[in-house]
């Protein structure tokens, strides 16, 4: 296998592309960690289902207040201008298309833009939360992703075999290896790592790289 | 992040002929008077911009406010529940003249719509007006037993509200009743622009009181001492 | 013409039936005189659909806040416990069943429960405002009017001419010479004046009265 | 009028066998632990009420709260969007074993259809499942060229709530994020019971700050500290 960008690495690379501003919500676990890689200078607005718009970082160990979290369960902290609301206006602000920026994780990502992250099958308990409400909510709905599964799967596929949570709703896909964006219902290859040959992106993608005008993925260490 | 502009006419320029124009407001409490004023000015001015379509609970009383801007002839159309005031000749003429559209909507339907328009809903049933004229031509479906009408989300490219306090991120409070339709249409429009009467730092408004969240609202403008139409009415004042 | 209620009379009697701690909205006009008779001892919270819930009586002239108006534009003042809140939630408040009385003016009530009360017809320029919404939320939606028009007509009738507010909406009717509830698409007589004759009553009714049990209507000078 | 009530088992004692209960609450955030706990209380003693339906956004977690009501058998169905926590022992097995029924709901149409239910909205269109297994058995319908899912208003027979600080008027308040539903399931269900840490005389509560107005709300008792669930939890609370 080639080299791969780091999850830091991967949220690092979907930070740069948060505009100064920008209005953005970011989903459970693995995308809670690109407001880490915020450029500087820029300000961001950060969104939370529960009802809390412009949260900080968390506050020091022993010093949380358990009724201000976020939609992971976390501890957070208010920035100046925060406001706190209830659940139905906060899903106007993700349904009415008030956000900026949704970051979403992903199992398969169809290049009709089709998203699967909620549910691997039907034996476990299935759990959806804000996620079906988010990628129709943002004006711009991005994927981090491996550009792989744990055994060697495109996650960027023709059709998602996994339970759907939207159609046609993601905008770009941030992967260890790639960066794609969706267009006319096709995988159009904006950004790869200088380290991996087209066709070699190709032979672990699940259908069809556009790959008209294509940029080196170039990410620090993080 | 700084959404403070310090020029009226400025905060304005974005409104162009033919758009569709929220105005915060339920008769005089809430109407942003001097926003509206600056429209009028450059209308007066430029003849621009003309041909709007005005969504509010009515449709201007006396000769300020909406209904300066009926007498300046910058309307087509008005959006509203109850277009009769102490004083409604300038929509009243002008409708019936046939030179203004207007759609009337029951005022718990116009809210909800407003709502909805901000919320991504795009349609909703309701029992208002079920059986009624307001209700000929509009889907009807039974729920339960019940009969309801299934009424459609309200937009507008630009809302022109009136707040109390804001903050430069845009968090807004309202001064009692003037409340109203204001923060439904702050969700509800492309583009949300206030004119308050106080403006704080970011922080100055406790989360917790903050009625309109800052990610409605685009531009503040500072009247530091607003007009109340109301007040200007009995006052006397003309066109 | 036999003797009749006055308006003040009408407002009276319709006082007496709202129930201590009901949440109720009096439409504009006639029925805001209803708020003067409320019985002493009860407690009565007024809505107005403006965004304003326990408001009181009018201010002394001079004294006006005009961002503090009822849906009929008149200044209003605040009880302890009241609030405020947007267009939406007030409607919700209305549709969502939660006042316990709304009373309205009427120009025709069908025995069926049919309302007409906000258009007289083409001529004019048409306005509704709340009316068609209240009709839909009130547990108990009440009329008070005139018996007859002004030109002696019933007010209360088989079906309705003019454009209807609401089908099947009314509960309860006060009128100048008789309180008449709706049960099952007709009029039933409740109460009446004990110097009018049921025949004399029912001349100048627009359909039957069904009058198994009735009372009489006694109303002091007001 | 004086909503007020002095104990806590008198003020939940309305609840019935097979009611469906609206529970304010994001995880434990807002969890009204000590209106839950007179009710299980009174299952332990009784025998009721059981059979319940649980309308919360979670399906419980640890051994407090939701979870402790399904430890204690009182529970036969949950209407949530998440019913996984960091302890989701309690749900999962019963779940598993076919003894508790799931209705799954995506958040934001679940918090939409409970604020439906509480605004005399039957049935509204969200984009929200559209394409997706959720979806499935629903009508679809198109507007302005793209696709959405009917979805239906949700109500209860009964929201228990935590709030911050109330009046004998029902006027609310809330802690921070413990906002999240409860001031939508008090305008969804038939009866709305309310723990609050603190009770003002009416007027304590400025009327702009009210977040739920008292029309809303049933029964009030008072609960000066309230245990905080994510706290319980951390402290390591057993059943």
């Amino acid at each position: 296998m080639t080299a791969k960008l780091s999850n830091a690495q991967i949220a690092w690379r979907a930070a740069q592309d948060i505009p100064d501003g920008a209005y953005v919500n970011l989903g459970i676990g693995f995308p809670e960690m690109v407001a880490k890689f915020k450029p500087d200078g820029r300000e961001v607005i950060y969104h939370t289902e529960n009802g809390v718009l412009d949260f900080g970082e968390a506050p020091p160990a022993g010093e949380e207040d358990w009724d201000l979290i976020n939609a992971g369960k976390k501890a957070v902290t208010l920035n100046p201008g925060a406001s706190f609301f209830h659940h139905a206006d906060s899903f106007a602000m993700v349904r009415g298309g008030h956000l900026d920026v949704a970051i979403l994780g992903a199992y398969e990502v169809a290049q009709t833009g089709d998203l699967a992250n909620w549910s691997t099958g039907p034996k476990s308990v299935p759990a959806v939360g804000g996620a079906m409400d988010l990628v129709h909510g943002a004006k711009r709905v991005c994927v981090i992703t491996d550009h792989v599964t744990k055994d060697g799967r495109p996650k960027l596929v023709d059709k998602c075999a996994l339970p759907l949570t939207g159609v046609g709703c993601v905008t770009t896909v941030y992967t260890s290896l790639a960066v794609v964006d969706i267009v006319n219902a096709r995988f159009v290859l904006r950004e790869k790592l200088p380290s991996i040959s087209l066709e070699d992106l190709q032979a672990v993608t699940g259908a069809e790289l556009v790959a008209d005008k294509v940029g080196d993925l170039i990410v620090p260490e993080v | 992040m700084n959404k403070i502009q310090t020029d009226i006419d400025e905060a304005v320029a974005g409104i162009e002929d033919g758009m569709s124009v929220m105005i915060g407001g339920f008769g005089g409490s809430g109407a942003p008077i001097e926003l509206i004023d600056a429209l009028i000015d450059r209308y007066k001015r430029t003849g621009s911009p003309g041909n709007l379509a005005i969504i509010n609970n009515n449709a201007g009383n006396g000769a300020v406010g909406i209904a300066a801007m009926i007498y300046a002839g910058m309307v087509a159309k008005v959006v509203c529940s109850f277009p009769r005031s102490t004083d409604s000749r300038a929509f009243t003429e002008r409708y019936l003249a046939g030179e203004i559209e207007l759609e009337l909507v029951p005022q718990g339907t116009l809210a909800e719509r407003i709502r909805a328009g901000g919320s991504g809903i795009p349609a909703f049933y309701t029992p208002t007006s079920y059986g009624t004229q307001l209700a000929e031509g509009k889907p009807v479906a039974e729920f339960d037993g019940r009969h309801y009408v299934q009424e459609r989300w309200l937009k507008a490219d630009v809302a022109i509200i009136k707040a109390e306090i804001a903050d430069a991120k845009g968090n807004l409070t309202y001064n009692k009743a003037a409340r109203n339709f204001a923060p439904l249409m702050a969700m509800a429009a492309e583009t949300t622009i206030v004119q308050a009467s106080r403006i704080v730092d970011p922080g100055g408004i406790d989360p917790e009181h903050v009625v309109t969240p800052g990610i409605f609202v685009d531009a503040i403008v500072e009247v530091a001492e607003p007009a109340q139409e109301e007040a200007l009415l009995r006052a006397g004042a003309q066109s």
